[in-house]
């Protein structure tokens, strides 16, 4: 590979082209899906290939650099840069967007081509989220990504959708903000004390932050990435967002878009304002464990399979959070696995969800039942999902939640105790949902295709990789070592 | 070794693995051949490794993950406690996955059946070889989750699916604490292997030893089926017969035993910790013996007969006899998996009737059952020179002489449990076999129950012989207790032969006047009596036994309905009605502020220029005021 | 010169103030607004002309120029307005025109 | 003796103005304003600007003065019986402000000495359209392109349906 190819530049910005161009073909909406599934699957073959062939990382961490001028009147740069987190997340993101444009294949039914389109510039913006190392350019994307977002729940929603996808807008836009006045902050203390003005990452890390004002940053930081998060009393727009939204949409949203916020949680605002964050740690510690606790609890009592899931992804991002908020090396480790692991395990779930209510339009748990000896294949994967979910041994979730929660362990017992009562209620709530949907009789006939191949087979997919991370999930956390070793020695 | 030990796992895995793949597809012969060959493999691989034993071993198969400074290899350990509790778990497991064959020979889900229980094997084992604690959590979750899916096998049955689900979650709150014990423990040493934790044990002050016991013993209550913990293994009776044999009588339930004799080392120094053990296992004894006297379902006599007797291990460990509470596991996973399997005979013959007292007649009907299960009986009651009257009372000997007086006070109770023990399995033999029934109509076919009354034979004998396995220090000593000795911490004090006479002979005496006042209520014209009585409505007491002490009422109380209950108020009290309607009224608030201003703009032009004239003169104002 | 600039601009002051006040005070005749937007546009040129009568540059005065251009336009349109609206309501009470209501 | 015929004139101007505003007919008012749009003109002159004064005159006194009596005539708005003249309350607002500005001023007037203007003979015709149609020539076009569009508009307006 030539070392001057912009090669991160094309991985950025292959999908927001391909989903221009699938834009102009909204005459043919069945060649517009193709070719929707055509530009995920390349994006998802080079960043897999990207990650085979990429060279050792250097004493940044970083194995593919970009650094161009762009606005160099604010000293704004064009900066990317991947390491191993940022690959991790790069290929769960291409990942998970093949997959929910595989799953829902039919689900849109108009404007189709605007559909795939707007999913592809969702990826991009989370890809920009994943690899810019200049804050301004961070940001961009950051509230890039919410536009076309706000667009698919406020389009093909279903529900309120409208209130639901002007809430989550609403949400995370103010949150951002708070974070666009830190950053603002920041940029002009260090141009303040350097003299030279800049937004770029590795020059703001050495800002000398007062003690105080690191304070007021911080929590603008932990404000708008809370919400995205999201931490427990910032939730609100969670339920409504990931329940109106379609399903593709839904696993988007669940499976990567939360995934930004404990990223820019790493990346960006542990590393800026260090001092900060340790006085902010016990804060953390407490709402995520609040959110482990508090979201399985509310889920246990959703009829709403959706909404079930919802709130346990509130309960499950707070695992991250918690070992986010312990940083120490093992606990990072779990956090980052646990991102990939909530990717694959809580996309999958939506998926389900989604595929049941698309074959019967209706969420309500309580009317299904029995449907493990009616559809077989669909219930093995239900199964298969929700007992990842739960932290089964073996499966993927395990390993990341035994990392969080033995590395928390070490720095912060209690607010690990308080985690491991989550363990429980996972359990609680999780063989609550298997319960309604799998066993008993139905309460009403409900008529169910099983699965056809092509959903067996991307199932299958994600299951496999389940299975592998659980079992070996040695090639990821290598990948994230060296990162996670620079971040938490600094 | 490592061949053998990897292929032993590796085997039921990939059993278990294709049956629930493929195994729809397979022809039934096929895929049943394929889950008992299975079985049958891992115990010629066991077979294979004890005859290479000749020393503990540690073999590290693969690793598993690694963050820093944890490392999780995939270990496994031989010594002569994972040796004998995997030939045994092989042995009885491969003779259930037998019996299962013909017992599900109606059930259309085969593939289903038998590939969970492949995988439980598979788990059971990993449980029981793992030197690495997050192994052994693996195969202890994985048991668990085996066992959940079995009880709530015939699914379509909200009480067998509920069952299963009860059964989880208790579980997993002891698995829980057993977790919390496995990140302290790497938080305190910095690794989770079990050889280097068990040497590791002095260096830690005597407060934290205890709090980890504890933590452990909550782990084993919970899978064990101990006090306060016991109350999902009776309803797990809804699950198929071979499963409660296999999974709530031989193997899973005493994984809890195993986990704190294999522990002993580094927890055995806390008395504290030894105390409370055999206090759980001593009223959690007594508990079950109690409840199972009351009893009308064959197999929930059964199921609390086990608690009890589980009860009786965690005793034998809390008095630090590891070899006398492995020794009664061993004993007892025969026994008791006889007793189920041969309660499966009967259940079959009797059209899935499980209540005892609209049995009878029944040592006719079916003589071989009869026979075997009257071996299964008599080591359940302890009657003299039975394997489990040598387990028993190893462990009640155990008791005596660690003599402090906890430990004798157990003594007496155990000795009382074993009293009610006999009572109960007698007055079981009794109403189930003799007697004569009017439903005596439409038995099965000889044929149909024949090939699964042979497995019991082997079953029996092991039980009735059982006991050779360690006999008495004045019958020449046993090959358990010298095969154990190495295990560290295993040293109870050895009593002399007279005083092992002694109180040999009062256990004896015990069990055969419970043997006896059982005939006396049960046997002969008596039962007749207790069939008119069992119409009547049970007396206060009775009720009580029977529902187990009313824990489940309890806990439904305490527990379960507030849980529910607070569920919905977190719900829709504070999501949506705090957090949400919050935001909305802030929402609403903005937006009626909004049209309110709105009002502002009247259309007529005037008040908009009185509006603009209005904010010229206050910035005039406002300068003119600054330069005053 | 012997006129203050300062006297000046109180007259433009006192001229805009009168304006303004009649403006206000119309409403009910469009006419009369036109008219008090008339003298304070006049009290602005007034303003204009001093100052470049200050600093002796033409500057002021091609503004006051200016602004007549636009005041003629602005009232050949608002009378043009006027007109069109009377046709309508047959009236020139502003307050009767509200279609702009917010 | 410019400075006291500017306060003549200026005292001509708010006379004039003040009847104007007040006027119960809108003929009557306008007749007051060309007025004192006459003195204001003078004024300009006296402030060295003969050329703004005459436009003064042509364009305010003469062009759009007598547009608005076109107006008033057209619709026949000169009854003053028929139209609502100001009542005392719509009066307050007015007066409160004017009171404010009025007080504004005067505080910024009592910091101010008045000094005379710098000695300045006017600007010439010459040096004003110089400056007219080189410096500001884009200006220029732009408010020609404006008179364009409002005689349009005014047209568009004002055409019967």
């Amino acid at each position: 590979m030539n070392p001057d190819f912009p090669i991160l530049t094309l991985l950025l910005f292959l999908p927001l082209v391909g989903g221009l161009s699938v834009a102009l073909l909204w005459r043919n909406p069945a060649t517009a899906r193709f070719f929707a599934l055509l530009v995920g699957l390349a994006e998802l073959a080079l960043g897999a290939w990207l990650g085979s062939s990429a060279p050792a990382a250097g004493p940044t961490g970083y194995f593919l650099y970009q650094d161009l001028p762009w606005i160099e009147r604010f000293g704004i740069r064009y900066t990317l840069g991947m390491d191993g987190i940022s690959l991790v997340l790069v290929l769960l993101t291409a990942f998970i967007t093949v997959i929910a444009m595989l799953l829902f294949w039919q689900e849109v039914k108009e404007r189709v081509a605007l559909y795939f389109a707007l999913l592809l510039a969702t990826e991009t913006g989370i890809l920009g989220v994943f690899l810019s190392l200049d804050l301004f350019l961070f940001y961009l994307f950051w509230e890039a990504m919410l536009i076309p977002m706000f667009f698919l729940i406020g389009i093909w929603g279903n529900g309120r959708k409208l209130y639901s996808a002007v809430k989550f807008f609403l949400y995370t836009f103010i949150g951002s903000l708070l974070m666009l006045v830190a950053i603002i902050v920041l940029y002009l203390m260090h141009g303040a004390q350097t003299g030279s003005y800049s937004f770029a990452l590795a020059e703001l890390v050495h800002t000398q932050v007062p003690y105080t004002t690191g304070l007021w940053l911080f929590a603008a930081f932990l404000l708008a990435l809370g919400v995205k998060f999201p931490l427990v009393p910032l939730h609100g727009w969670l339920p409504d967002a990931y329940c109106d939204s379609p399903s593709a949409g839904t696993v988007v949203l669940a499976g990567i878009l939360a995934k930004t916020a404990a990223y820019a949680l790493i990346r960006f605002a542990y590393p800026l304002l260090p001092e900060a964050a340790h006085a902010f740690t016990p804060v953390i510690y407490v709402c995520a464990v609040i959110g482990i606790v508090y979201g399985a609890w509310v889920a246990f009592a959703q009829t709403d399979m959706k909404r079930l899931v919802a709130y346990s992804s509130v309960s499950h991002m707070g695992f991250i959070a918690l070992g986010i908020a312990a940083w120490s090396p093992v606990a990072l480790s779990g956090a980052v696995l646990q991102m990939v692991n909530h990717g694959i395990t809580t996309g999958a779930l939506f998926v389900m969800v989604g595929m049941l209510a698309e074959r019967t339009e209706d969420r309500e748990s309580l009317h299904y039942g029995g449907l493990w000896g009616k559809v077989p294949v669909l219930a093995f994967f239900f199964l298969f999902f929700n007992m990842a979910s739960a932290g089964l041994p073996g499966l993927n979730n395990f390993v990341g939640e035994f990392l969080v929660l033995v590395g928390t362990f070490r720095v912060a017992p209690g607010a690990a105790l308080g985690a491991f009562l989550g363990i429980v209620l996972t359990l609680v709530y999780t063989v609550r949902l298997v319960q309604d949907i799998l066993f008993g009789t139905p309460s009403q006939p409900v008529s169910l295709s099983d699965l056809s191949l092509r959903e067996s087979a991307t199932l299958a997919s994600l299951a496999v990789i389940g299975v592998y991370l659980g079992v070996h999930p040695a090639p990821v956390l290598d990948l994230i070592k060296v990162p996670i070793a620079l971040l938490t020695k600094a | 070794m490592t061949t053998y030990l990897s292929l032993m796992l590796l085997i039921p895995l990939f059993g278990g693995v294709l049956n629930a793949l493929v195994g729809r597809n397979l022809p039934r012969r096929l895929a049943e051949s394929l889950a008992c060959a299975a079985v049958w493999g891992s115990f010629v691989c066991a077979v294979l490794a004890a005859l290479a034993y000749h020393g503990p071993e540690k073999v590290v198969v693969a690793q598993w993950f690694q963050a820093f400074d944890l490392a999780l290899p995939l270990s496994l350990y031989l010594d002569p406690l994972s040796l004998s509790l995997c030939l045994m778990i092989c042995f009885v497991c491969g003779l259930i996955h037998l019996y299962s064959v013909f017992y599900m020979a109606a059930e259309a889900d085969y593939a289903r059946f038998f590939a969970l229980l492949n995988l439980f094997v598979f788990a059971m084992l990993s449980l029981v070889l793992a030197e690495n604690l997050v192994l052994l959590y693996l195969g202890w979750e994985g048991v668990g989750f085996c066992s959940y899916l079995l009880i709530g096998f015939w699914y379509t049955e909200k009480e067998n699916a509920d069952a299963g689900r009860k059964a989880f979650i208790t579980t997993r709150i002891g698995d829980t604490a057993l977790m919390v014990a496995l990140a302290w423990l790497f938080q305190l040493f910095g690794t989770l292997s079990i050889t280097q934790l068990n040497g590791m044990g002095f260096l830690l002050p005597a407060g934290i030893v205890t709090a980890l016991g504890l933590l452990m013993l909550a782990g084993a209550i919970g899978k064990s089926a101990q006090l306060p913990l016991m109350v999902w293994l009776p309803d797990a009776m809804a699950g198929p017969t071979p499963v409660s044999a296999m999974i709530h009588a031989a193997t899973m339930v005493t994984a809890g035993v195993y986990l704190l004799a294999r522990m002993y080392p580094l927890i055995g120094s806390s008395t504290v910790t030894t105390s409370a053990i055999a206090i759980v296992g001593g009223l959690t004894a007594f508990y079950g013996a109690s409840c199972a006297l009351a009893q009308r379902d064959l197999k929930r006599v059964l199921a609390f007969s086990t608690i009890s007797q589980i009860g009786y291990m965690m005793l034998g460990v809390g008095a630090g006899a590891i070899t006398a509470a492995t020794f009664h596991l061993l004993v007892h996973a025969f026994f008791k998996a006889l007793l189920f399997l041969g309660a499966g005979c009967v259940i079959t013959a009797m059209h899935h009737e499980q209540d005892i007292f609209r049995m009878g007649g029944l040592r006719r009907t079916l003589p071989i059952t009869f026979w075997c299960f009257l071996a299964g009986a008599a080591c359940l009651a302890g009657l003299p020179l039975t394997g489990g009257f040598f387990s028993k009372d190893s462990i009640l000997t155990a008791l005596w002489m660690k003599g402090t007086a906890l430990t004798q006070a157990l003594y007496f109770l155990g000795l009382l449990t074993a009293l009610i023990t006999a009572f109960y399995s007698f007055r079981m033999v009794y109403l189930v076999f003799f007697g004569s029934n009017a439903h005596q109509q439409g038995h099965h076919e000889q044929s149909d129950v024949l090939p699964m009354e042979l497995v019991l034979i082997p079953l029996a004998l092991l039980g009735l012989f059982g006991g050779v396995l360690d006999l008495p220090g004045y019958l020449g000593g046993g090959f358990l207790g010298s095969f154990l000795g190495p295990l560290s911490g295993a040293h109870p004090v050895e009593a002399s032969h007279t005083e092992e006479l002694a109180l040999q002979g009062v256990a004896a005496t015990l069990a055969l006047a419970g043997v006896f006042a059982a005939h006396v209520r049960y046997g002969g014209a008596a039962r007749d009596n207790r069939l008119q009585e069992s119409l009547l409505k049970p007396a206060p007491l009775v009720a009580f036994l029977l529902n187990g002490w009313y824990f489940d009422a309890l806990y439904r109380a305490l527990l379960i309905r507030p849980y529910q209950a607070l569920s919905r108020v977190l719900w829709q009290q504070v999501d949506e009605g705090v957090i949400n309607g919050g935001i909305d009224r802030l929402a609403d608030g903005v937006g009626s502020t909004g049209s309110w201003l709105g009002r502002w703009t009247t259309g007529q032009v005037a008040v908009y220029l009185l509006s603009f004239a209005a904010g010229g003169a206050l910035l005039l104002g406002y300068l003119a005021w600054r330069s005053l | 010169m012997s006129i203050p600039l300062f006297h000046v601009l109180i007259l433009a002051g006192i001229l805009f103030a009168m304006g303004l006040a009649c403006t206000i005070a119309w409403r009910a005749n469009v006419i009369m607004m036109l008219i008090g937007i008339e003298i304070m546009l006049n009290a602005v040129m007034l303003t204009l002309v001093g100052g470049s009568a200050q600093w002796g540059s033409a500057d002021g005065q091609i503004f006051s120029l200016m602004l007549m251009a636009l005041t003629s336009s602005e009232v050949s349109l608002a009378l043009a307005m006027v007109v069109y609206l009377h046709r309508r309501k047959q009236s020139v009470d502003t307050d009767d025109f509200t279609s702009m209501k917010g | 003796m410019e400075a006291t015929l500017f306060y003549i004139l200026a005292l001509v101007t708010l006379v004039g103005t003040g009847f104007a505003i007040t006027a119960r007919q809108a003929v009557r008012a306008i007749v007051y304003l060309v007025n004192s749009f006459f003195a204001l003109a003078l004024i300009f002159y006296l402030l060295g600007a003969p050329l703004v004064a005459a436009f003064e005159v042509i364009i305010y006194a003469g062009a759009i003065m007598v547009l608005f009596l076109f107006v008033i005539m057209m619709l026949d708005l000169g009854h003053p019986e028929r139209m609502k003249s100001p009542r005392l309350v719509d009066w307050i607002p007015a007066l409160v402000l004017v009171l404010v500005t009025a007080a504004s001023v005067a505080v910024l007037a009592m910091e101010h000495h008045a000094q005379p203007l710098a000695a300045f003979s006017g600007i010439s015709v010459r040096q004003f359209s110089q400056a007219l149609f080189t410096r500001y020539g884009v200006a220029v076009e732009l408010v020609s392109l404006q008179l364009l569009f409002a005689l349009v508009g005014a047209i568009y307006l004002g055409r019967r349906r």
